[in-house]
């Protein structure tokens, strides 16, 4: 038998999102109880390791909305929908307040108000900071802050496996406790997704190892379409080896980029960034860097070639002050003390652009299903993600998705709990026999591998049709594979093989609908940049990719794009 | 293997779902690295008991008269006196230290009421100068110098 | 009586910090000159006479000093102690521990006040 | 592979369901000269022993995860070189922690003392965030800034001796949290955590054994923060004489 809980609303995720969404919930509704679900301690969520800021307009400043939307619609190439983004842009400002009063230890200009500092891709310095630990004090806040409520529920180390749908609407999930190894079912009259990124499909990411694009491939399953998975950031100042992320923050306090030979290459060669140099927007500085490599202006290293991020011009005490992170990271995984010497960079994937389609209210098609944060689209993004933006992106639509969750709990019904137990009884099933099968099968470790390499070979930073295919081919044959995985550990106790083996299919899955959308999307825009298409088509691709499950295997669709104010132009900094 | 813990170290007010390790101390507990000279530091409240103790008999002495203040300090000759003295002279030192250069300073809270706190690095020199002017000042006192 | 302890904690804290500071400050040189210097004769003639050392305790400075140098250290040793047995012993002694320290270091502290008042 | 190297690891292994007590395992395996500690461990559990349970995430020394015992001293393993041992690596569960599996250890009391100093922002009057940011110049935000740098990674309970024997002490980490609101101007709470903080188990019972400091990742330095905190809670309950429930500002 499984146990089943009840509350009104399950959020599943407790990084910066699914906290926010359920500090809203609680306080929009003094009687509702909310399930925080998450596969780890939520201030373990990797919302904690994102260093450089969070952007909203000050208010009061020489700065205004329509800057702030303009920005992020053009850093988007266009693909983001303008009704999102005004609705964004207009309560950035709120929600960054909130996190003040809610104590996050901003820092401050002398006068005491908070202090912004310029970050790729904006007009303005509006990306408000702690020096260079932004997640990390945005997420501890949240969850310190969440604390006082105990109608947030916590089931932490709670890994969901699957949305339970009852009468065509999601009552609930099925839930593997780590702890004990057992199945159980966690009901609500509504479901928030916010299970955050899907990075750890690629080799070289700044993503932890929980960002295996969970949340997407629940709600894909569950027949809900995932939407613009096609475009995935690479940030262009990874380390190489260990894709450890060095801020855009280190670019925006000033921080040269150069090549083998020493020269500023984003200033002395036209890349597309103009003057703005190195605050150009992502996509083009990785492209930047990929071409200096293979102009042969790279410089060689023990995980392959590299270009160098230098700081040393800002001096030790700027170091120290703004982005000390940013140092102890150097030292320890690259060896180099920025102070003294340029830090070695290349581009790593970063960011999912794409996930669970919503609209603007979060909800998915899928009724009382809603999505928020890194593991959504709600179209914010488009393209190409403006460094910044999805911190706030977290906390706009975090909020935003709770309040609408609950106006659709209060008008729908509990649910069949007989067949969403039954359902749940069926899950606990699936997972146990996976347990400890060994089937002489392939180890865990050696499927994941092929599926990294598959991945970056057909979905780099350049990519093109024919890798592109083989990638789509590759995953396919990997998804077989999988379906007779060998596992070693029969035990229950906090096994965590079964966790990584779930997560590998979840994987799988999410980076068969990448691969897909970008074999399909013949153009470059923002972060999808394909060869044989070199240019941006608006007659033919000014639209979303969706992308469903079918047994048979994904199935694409098209969705409009909102355009209101900003029509599309020439995309040049 | 270390030894056990407290068996309800860190555990949670209503027991875990699953059976559990008993937590262990840190395995160089009490006597090894960095906990021994902390060890030593705590042993050293025997000559803080002890030379207290001390003192009230000089107090003592001090007012019963001439005769019992010369027998206490004939008394303070012995080998057993001497080398008791010589140790909570060490003890003492040793305290010093660690009291006055490690843990002192971070201990002061940035602000008490209106008034900031000086600079933490200053604050062990300081309190560096005022030991020796301290002492400088009982040596002159005693020495029969001054006053 | 647990409880009682639990609500004085901050004065006894207070001594104790006291007691270090005192008895760091202080004590050495004391020790030095009283119980090592003086009975080995390395003073000067008349240094610490009876008289000279009796003048020295008994005026208001000389009380106050002593009190002082006697009741904080004891504190300090007394609370060092108790967390001192907690280390090697487990929080399980200190219900009779904890009591007999801070007892003691009442006694010690209402003895030291007769004394010097006496001088 | 040529420039890997053989080191040999003895773990700490426990399944409750099959072991009475902890009991250890020995791998061996190659080694690149960059790796962490922690690289090792993910190399055992992916290509050698699938059944080895340990936490992990950010790999980048942020998340907290990844604290355990490596030879004996309380170490987040993804900031711990292998190149700073030797030919034999020992790695074990954090010490003062009951032990649920492996190399995980339980933390749901660390959660009730985190709860217990109400790590939140306490006002007599909310503001609305429509009236903008409270003022907190930089010399108030240094104030407080390093406390609230703690990655609840539990190094500091690993290390401390009053955890191992005091089962109710708050701890470091707990009550440097609770002292970095304290400490924050925008805060008026201090009242009511210090009341926690002079209850038993609380900063009294840290008898300044340092440890915690000196392990800690992220230099919190919650010795500090604990002995400054008695400090003010001294005060703070010498002010109760004067004024009963004399609130701060
Ligand atoms: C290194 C780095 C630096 C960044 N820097 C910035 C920046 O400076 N500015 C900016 O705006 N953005 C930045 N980002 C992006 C931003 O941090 C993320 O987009 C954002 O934190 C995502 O938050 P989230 O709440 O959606 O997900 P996460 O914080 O990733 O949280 C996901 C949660 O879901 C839970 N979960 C996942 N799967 C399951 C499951 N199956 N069952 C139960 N629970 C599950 C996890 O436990 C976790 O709690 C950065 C990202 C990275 C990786
Ligand atoms: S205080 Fe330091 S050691 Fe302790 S939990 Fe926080 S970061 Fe870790
Ligand atoms: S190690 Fe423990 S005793 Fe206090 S100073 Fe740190 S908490
Ligand atoms: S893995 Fe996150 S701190 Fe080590």
């Amino acid at each position: 038998m499984v146990e089943v809980v009840r509350h009104d609303i399950v959020i599943v995720g407790g990084g910066g999102a699914g906290i926010r969404a359920a500090i809203a919930a609680v306080e929009a509704d003094p009687k509702v109880t909310v399930a925080l679900v998450s596969k780890v301690y939520p201030m373990r969520s990797h919302t904690v390791s994102a260093e450089g800021g969070a952007a909203a307009v000050v208010p009061g400043s020489d700065d205004s909305l329509d800057k702030h939307a303009y920005d992020t619609v053009k850093g988007s190439d266009f693909l983001a929908d303008q009704d999102v983004v005004d609705y964004f842009v207009e309560q950035a400002p709120l929600e960054l307040t909130r996190l003040e009063h809610w104590g996050c230890p901003w820092s401050r200009n002398d006068d005491g108000s908070v202090a912004t500092r310029p970050f790729g891709g904006m007009q303005i310095p509006r990306t408000w900071y702690a020096a260079d630990k932004v997640g990390f004090h945005m997420l501890h806040t949240l969850f310190q802050h969440c604390m006082r409520f105990d109608r947030i529920v916590r089931y932490d180390e709670y890994f969901v496996t699957k949305l339970l749908v009852d009468g065509g609407a999601v009552k609930g999930v099925a839930a593997l406790d780590m702890r004990e190894g057992k199945t159980r079912v966690v009901l609500g009259r509504a479901v928030i997704l916010a299970t955050g990124g899907a990075g750890k499909c690629f080799p070289f990411t700044t993503n932890g190892t929980i960002k295996t694009g969970d949340g997407m491939a629940l709600a894909y399953r569950a027949g809900v379409g995932l939407k613009d998975m096609e475009f995935v950031q690479y940030h262009p100042t990874g380390l190489p080896g260990t894709g450890i992320l060095i801020t855009e923050a280190s670019r925006g306090e000033g921080g040269y980029l150069i090549n083998s030979e020493g020269e500023r290459f984003l200033v002395t060669r036209d890349y597309g960034v103009g003057q703005k140099a190195e605050l150009g927007p992502r996509d083009m500085i990785s492209r930047a860097i990929m071409q200096e490599i293979s102009a042969g202006r790279g410089i060689k290293g023990a995980y392959g070639e590299h270009v160098q991020l230098d700081l040393r011009h800002l001096g030790e005490a700027k170091i120290m002050k703004r982005l000390p992170f940013v140092r102890e990271l150097s030292k320890t995984y690259a060896g180099v003390d920025p102070v003294h010497q340029p830090i070695p960079i290349r581009p790593v994937v970063h960011y999912m652009m794409g996930g669970v389609d919503t609209n603007v209210t979060g909800a998915t098609d899928l009724p009382g299903l809603y999505a928020a944060g890194e593991c959504a689209s709600v179209s914010l993004n488009g393209a190409n993600r403006l460094g910044s933006n999805s911190l706030t992106e977290c906390l706009v639509f975090g909020a935003r998705a709770a309040i609408e969750a609950l106006k659709y709990a209060r008008g729908t019904s509990e649910g069949n709990e007989t067949a969403l137990r039954r359902q749940g009884e069926e899950e606990m099933a699936r997972i146990d026999a996976l347990r400890g099968r060994k089937k002489g099968g392939e180890r865990i470790s050696q499927i994941r591998r092929e599926m990294n390499l598959a991945m970056e070979r057909g979905c780099g930073v350049y990519r093109d049709q024919a890798s592109m295919q083989q990638t789509v081919a590759e995953v396919a044959q990997l998804k077989g594979r999988y379906a007779d995985l060998a596992l070693e550990d029969s035990s229950k106790v906090f096994n965590t093989e079964i966790l990584t083996a779930l997560e590998l299919g979840n994987m799988l899955d999410v980076a068969e609908t990448i691969a897909v959308a970008a074999l399909a999307r013949q153009e470059s825009r923002g972060a999808h940049a394909c060869r044989d298409y070199p240019t941006r088509n608006d007659q033919k691709f000014l639209h979303h990719l969706l992308v469903f499950f079918t047994p048979a295997g994904p199935r694409l669709e098209k969705k409009a794009v909102t355009i209101t104010r900003f029509q599309p132009e020439e995309r040049k900094y | 293997m270390a030894r056990l813990a407290d068996p309800r170290a860190m555990s949670p007010s209503r027991p875990g779902r699953t059976r559990t390790a008993p937590p262990v101390m840190p395995p160089l507990f009490p006597a090894r690295g960095r906990y021994r000279s902390y060890m030593l530091f705590g042993a050293c409240c025997v000559f803080f008991l002890l030379s207290s103790l001390l003192f009230l008999r000089v107090v003592d002495a001090l007012a019963a008269g001439p005769e019992a203040w010369d027998d206490l300090l004939r008394q303070f000759r012995h080998p057993l006196y001497l080398a008791y003295n010589v140790a909570a002279l060490a003890g003492f030192v040793f305290t010093a230290r660690r009291f006055f250069f490690q843990l002192f300073a971070k201990s002061q809270p940035p602000r008490i009421g209106p008034l900031p706190r000086p600079p933490l690095a200053v604050l062990p020199p300081l309190l560096g100068a005022a030991w020796v002017a301290a002492t400088a000042l009982i040596f002159c006192i005693l020495w029969g110098a001054f006053p | 009586m647990k409880h009682l302890i639990a609500r004085l904690e901050p004065v006894i804290w207070a001594l104790f910090g006291g007691g270090f500071f005192v008895g760091c400050l202080l004590m050495p040189a004391f020790i030095f000159m009283l119980c090592i210097a003086a009975p080995l004769g390395w003073l000067p003639e008349g240094a610490l006479s009876y008289e000279r050392a009796h003048a020295l305790a008994a005026n208001p400075i000389g009380r106050l000093a002593l009190f002082v140098l006697i009741v904080l250290p004891f504190w300090n040793g007394a609370n060092h102690l108790r967390h001192f047995v907690i280390d090697l012993r487990g929080i399980r002694s200190d219900g009779v521990v904890a009591p007999a320290c801070y007892a003691a270091a009442l006694v010690v502290t209402g003895i030291a006040a007769v004394a010097v008042g006496k001088l | 592979m040529s420039d890997r190297q053989k080191k040999t690891f003895v773990i700490t292994r426990f399944d409750p369901d099959k072991d009475e007590v902890p009991k250890t395992q020995t791998y061996e395996i190659p080694v690149r000269p960059d790796w962490k500690v922690l690289d090792a461990l993910n190399f055992i559990k992916d290509e050698v022993d699938g059944t080895l349970s340990h936490r992990w995430s950010c790999r980048m020394a942020v998340c907290g995860s990844c604290g355990m015992m490596v030879n004996g001293e309380p170490k987040l393993t993804c900031k711990t070189a292998l190149s700073d041992y030797g030919d034999t690596v020992e790695v074990g569960p954090l010490s003062n922690f009951p032990v649920i599996r492996d190399l995980v250890v339980e933390l749901e009391g660390f959660m009730e003392k985190f709860k217990a100093v109400k790590p939140w922002i306490l006002r007599a009057k909310e503001k609305a965030p429509e009236e903008g940011v409270y003022r907190q110049s930089p010399a108030e935000l240094e104030a407080f800034k390093q406390f609230s740098m703690c990655i609840n990674c539990m190094l500091c309970y690993a290390a401390c001796p009053v955890v191992g024997n005091e089962p109710d002490y708050l701890g470091p980490a707990a009550i440097a949290l609770g002292h970095r609101y304290n400490l924050d101007s925008r805060d008026e709470g201090d009242a009511e955590r210090n009341q926690v903080f002079r209850e038993e188990g609380g900063v009294y019972s840290c008898s300044y054994a340092n440890e915690c400091s000196e392990v800690c990742p992220k230099n919190v330095d919650p010795a500090a923060a604990i002995n400054q905190a008695k400090f003010l809670a001294v005060v703070d309950w010498a002010k109760s004489f004067v004024s009963p429930r004399s609130r701060k500002k």
